[in-house]
């Protein structure tokens, strides 16, 4: 049969920008490809662009000119002569109509194939799955309109959630608390979901008030194959976004975590998955129930990297290739991502723009980080604001969290408002420390955080200084033209300096 | 001088005293002192209580951007005296948080509102944002209209205190 | 009895300076102690300083009055009120007088006790011990005197290894071909090991002339508990001193591997071995030999802590405070290190000094950079000239090997010359794809080593770039003072870009 | 200009012919061509056959250094014409590599020296490091000592040609 042939892939285009872009690059290259990059009007300078072997402009800013485009990609595709497009997270990574046309392209595409993408996108439909296959759901309607809302509002009780049929990321999710806020609340979802999926469909679920959110990693190849392999607790978020996510989840029972791992492994199989996915369910209390397919990388995937010792991105090729799963070595250790974000945690996480003035980035014994951050670069509010993941392994969760505090401690990025801070001291918490913490402990610990005093104070005689600096000279260390000079910088145009430190 | 910090809102003076291996400054009324040493990058290491932190700082457009340990900042120089602090309104102008497009206007120009009251909502990486008024005021100007194209910090409402009796 | 009794240190004096402070700091740091940096004044902008809780000035730019001043580093201890000293590795790691300073001073030593340095550090009693254990040394003499020397030639043959009793890292050691060369050889070995271990005593061994180096690394805590944790090849050499290690050894027999750490526990065992350190083997065919005991944390431990998942430096500090050993689980994957150091490998590896000028480090999955380079900082030529470690972990060596290369590609650093592009074209080697090799590898791929005609030809082009673009404008983006301007680059200079790559 | 890579000991000469999205370039009798594209950060990348690599060059005191991914090249100005290669001799003077100290000066002003005769031996970093010459020549003049703590670049011995019969 010639579906069992494995395939070769020499050429890779990756569909994306952002870490993911280089994240994909870096595994690429190292396999010997040659890395195809596309980029937006807005990412001319883009990190991405760089890392690739060559790099092709797709459109302007707007994605759904560029990173959303299937036709201006898959014509980068054909002027570079790739042979595989991998399409990342976002943009077109769960599209079954991507799928299809660069199949139809004769191209290979780095993820499940269209039907598995449409059973998994499809919310309503992986729910009715899931119960055929004997897991539970969060009880819910299939549609949204205001009268079936009202209806399974008065049966369930406030608060329940309105969620998109199409949905990922948070986009067109709303907790409605009583009625007089349903229909505003289902009017935004509507725009919101339409706007990011081009599908306005939505459907309701009660809400779970302090639920863990813990998923688990997928994988199939062309041969059947199917495994989960482990789990991941993602109950740390803002705006229904993942902020913190950590592999093994602490603080469940050994008992729940085999129970998810096994339904997320029948569910795999029941929808035939291939390549690689997450099964996300809520755990609440001793009850768990299945959320959605997530039919593609997942942002967090490096905690289960580190645990597994396991490339997901050479999986994912390997398996678009055609060749059987390589079965992953039992996991060690214990691993932490925190996402930094261009967003002020002071203000809702509004997103946030600017140029990268300094950068900082951690390093150090278990810590990797994922990012496009560069000097001097430019970020835009185009795009996903996802500046950096940090991610902290280590042999214990102890070991992993200490590290994780030392690692954002160094993390130091001056032009855009940013979420280091914000994230430093949620890991640095009671909470966090114990391990015990549901979907709310973001939204329970924001009130009341704020920059020590100490901190504020400092930064403001900075900016002081900053501003007196005047006229000052610019820094000539990196000027790349004439002799060296030695530094110059706000604070030195303030007079004579002597080493704080040389006591 | 004197500045606003603009995710916390919180308001400072600041005055330095002297130049030296240590800054001495004068902030809240106090004397404050912070030992520092400049690294060839261009950033500084200063001393905060018994913690050593790395720092920069630099002028963007009409802000200073400054970073302590991984806190980022930005403050905006207020001039000394304002109409608007004045007339008991924190801020007469509600500005754009970040680019993006004006959705909805939920207020007209005359209109009284309440603190809280929310006055125009937009969106911007495709989520939407609704601005509340800060305080009690009136709706004096309000310069875009629904579906308008807009940069960070573009005016959208213009409001006036509630003792003006001028809409 | 006292001496089982744990002891609690909480601020931590690290003796040393480069990529090993910071390395030691970082783990330091994630255990909450409070840290404590020393430097020399040609070091006062080195970036360990800022990375510690405080810094304190240890007196000129020559080591014997700094790093190696052991007054000067107990009165730093003293006024920071530290309570144990990390010395790192290099300098007073393996000085028993140094141990026994710190120990009368009522502090820490975080490194074996002064009786294990001293014989560690004897490489002739070191011989006589694995001798009297039953392990097989190279034959050799325990004096060089001319006449021991002539008399061990005619019996033994040329070439004959010249090497310095209190030997360390390749210093005082010579290789004596023929007769004609003894002399001035003893003497130029005499002298180097004077001013290296003011300490000029000499022995003589068989110099075999393709064996391969493996080393294992041994702990033992202060309960008498002692284990062998793997080996590391690291035949990769040149001038006496590693370049390349990894773990575990390629293509040495399973029996051999066994055979070698079970003589490695032995003489740790033997010599009562506490702390962290390493038991040296040079192999030859079917035949190994002790070489001597490292009494320190050695350059290349990163490998064996990736492969075990095991913090060797918190290993050392809870060793160091008379707590238990903890096992190690078992390894896992495999790990190389490449060393970067500031030399020019077309000149025998001559030292080079100069600024970062430009500087992008390696990342990436698996990847690990131990590093103190950093933008805008000096590289003098006072102390050894490891400027990087880059170290690349993967399931396999294979893998490993790859994340590697496309690491290395990723090291730019301009205003130093380094080894990072000899590094990986020797990574790229068929002898070194297939793992065999020995001491001599380096130096039969030397010569014929050079950049291909295309880089050279392409940095001639921008050299002469470089020189047109005359009194250009500084590059403005890092100036930290006013407002951000667009990049200004010796490039733009020379008139109007477009981007090459959008085609 | 023409220019001496120090590692390699390589001359070459190079004319830029062209400023635009390419760099056109006469190297060595032959005409290249190679793609570019400014960085944010400085630095540039271009295109060497179907190769992308990171780039960055910079004047240094008395050089050019030169990054090409992770090769680095020192290259220094050559003048067209010059005394000591009309006389057959590629480098009159002796150099230090690197900052240390001179430890044993193993020839004398007058001496006539054939290639690779060790001439100085040098001590950086606890090393030994032995120049030697060449090519043959005299010595001409020796301005350091035994002892004597040398910067890099230092002149450690001036050659003269062997046809030239004052010493």
């Amino acid at each position: 049969m010639p579906r069992f042939r494995t395939r070769r892939i020499n050429k890779l285009l990756i569909a994306n920008r952002g870490e993911i872009a280089l994240r994909i690059i870096r595994t690429a290259r190292a396999l010997g490809l040659h890395t195809i990059a596309v980029y937006s009007e807005a990412d001319a300078d883009s990190p991405h662009l760089a890392a690739a072997h060559e790099a092709h402009l797709i459109g302007p800013a707007e994605a759904r000119h560029s990173y959303l485009n299937i036709q201006s990609i898959l014509d980068a595709a054909r002027a570079a002569g790739a042979d595989a497009i991998h399409p990342g997270y976002g943009f077109l990574s769960e599209s079954p109509e991507f799928a299809r046309a660069v199949d139809q392209a004769g191209l290979i595409f780095v993820g499940p194939p269209p039907q598995v993408l449409a059973a998994a996108g499809d919310k309503v439909g992986a729910r009715q799955l899931a119960q055929r296959a004997g897991v539970p759901v969060v009880p819910g309607t299939e549609t949204a309109d205001a009268a079936t809302a009202r209806s399974f509002a008065v049966l369930t009780g406030y608060p329940i959630l309105i969620k998109a049929a199409a949905g990922g990321g948070g986009r067109g999710m709303r907790v409605v608390h009583d009625e007089s806020a349903l229909d505003a609340a289902l009017q935004a979802a509507g725009r919101e979901a339409q706007a990011a999926f081009s599908d306005g469909r939505l459907f309701l679920e009660k809400y779970l008030t302090a639920p863990r959110h813990i998923e688990v990693q997928i994988l199939g190849d062309a041969h059947g194959r199917v495994i989960a392999m482990g789990e991941r607790e993602c109950s740390l978020q803002r705006r229904h976004q993942k902020i913190v996510e950590e592999s093994p989840a602490p603080a469940i029972s050994a008992q729940m975590r085999a129970t998810i791992i096994d339904a997320a492994a029948t569910l795999a199989a029941a929808v035939g998955y291939q390549n690689a996915g997450t099964v996300e369910f809520l755990v609440d209390g001793d009850n768990f129930y299945f959320l959605e397919i997530n039919a593609r990388l997942q942002v967090e995937h490096p905690v289960t990297e580190l645990r597994f010792d396991y490339d997901l991105v050479a999986a994912q090729l390997a398996i678009a290739a055609r060749q059987p799963l390589i079965e992953p070595p039992p996991p060690r250790g214990h691993a932490i991502e925190c996402r930094v974000y261009a967003e002020d945690a002071h203000n809702d996480f509004r997103p946030a723009g600017g140029s990268v003035l300094y950068l900082q980035l951690p390093a150090g014994p278990g810590i990797r980080v994922d990012t496009w951050l560069a000097p001097a670069i430019e970020i835009g509010t185009h795009y996903d604001g996802l500046l950096a993941k940090v991610i902290a392994y280590g042999a214990d969760r102890d070991e992993a969290r200490r590290r994780m505090l030392a690692a954002l401690d160094e993390f130091v990025l001056t032009g855009v408002t940013h979420t280091a801070a914000f994230l430093r001291d949620l890991i640095a918490s009671e909470g966090f420390a114990r391990g015990e913490f549901s979907t709310t402990f973001v939204s329970e610990f924001l009130p009341d955080w704020r920059p020590s005093d100490e901190t504020f104070k400092a930064a403001a005689i900075l900016a002081e200084l900053a501003a007196q600096s005047g006229t000052a000279a610019p820094a000539r260390r990196w000027n790349g033209a004439g002799a060296v000079s030695r530094r110059r910088s706000p604070w030195e145009a303030l007079g004579d300096f002597s080493l704080w430190s040389r006591r | 001088m004197k500045f606003r910090e603009l995710s916390s809102g919180r308001q400072v003076e600041v005055q330095l005293q002297q130049q030296g291996s240590t800054i001495q400054a004068r902030i809240g009324g106090a004397v404050a002192q912070i030992g520092r040493q400049l690294l060839p990058d261009g950033a500084m290491l200063i001393e905060i209580g018994a913690v050593r932190v790395r720092a920069f700082a630099a002028r963007a457009a009409d802000s200073i951007v400054v970073s302590v340990g991984p806190h980022s900042f930005t403050f905006v120089p207020l001039k000394a005296s304002r109409g608007a602090s004045r007339s008991g309104l924190a801020n007469p102008l509600v500005t754009a948080p970040m680019p993006g497009k004006v959705l909805k206007i939920l207020v007209a120009e005359g209109d009284q509102v309440e603190a809280g009251q929310p006055l125009i909502t937009m969106e911007a990486m495709k989520m939407e944002t609704t601005l509340a008024a800060e305080g009690a005021a009136r709706i004096k100007r309000i310069p875009v209209s629904e579906g308008q194209m807009i940069d960070a910090g573009a005016v959208l409402i213009e409001l006036s205190p509630l003792d003006s009796s001028k809409p």
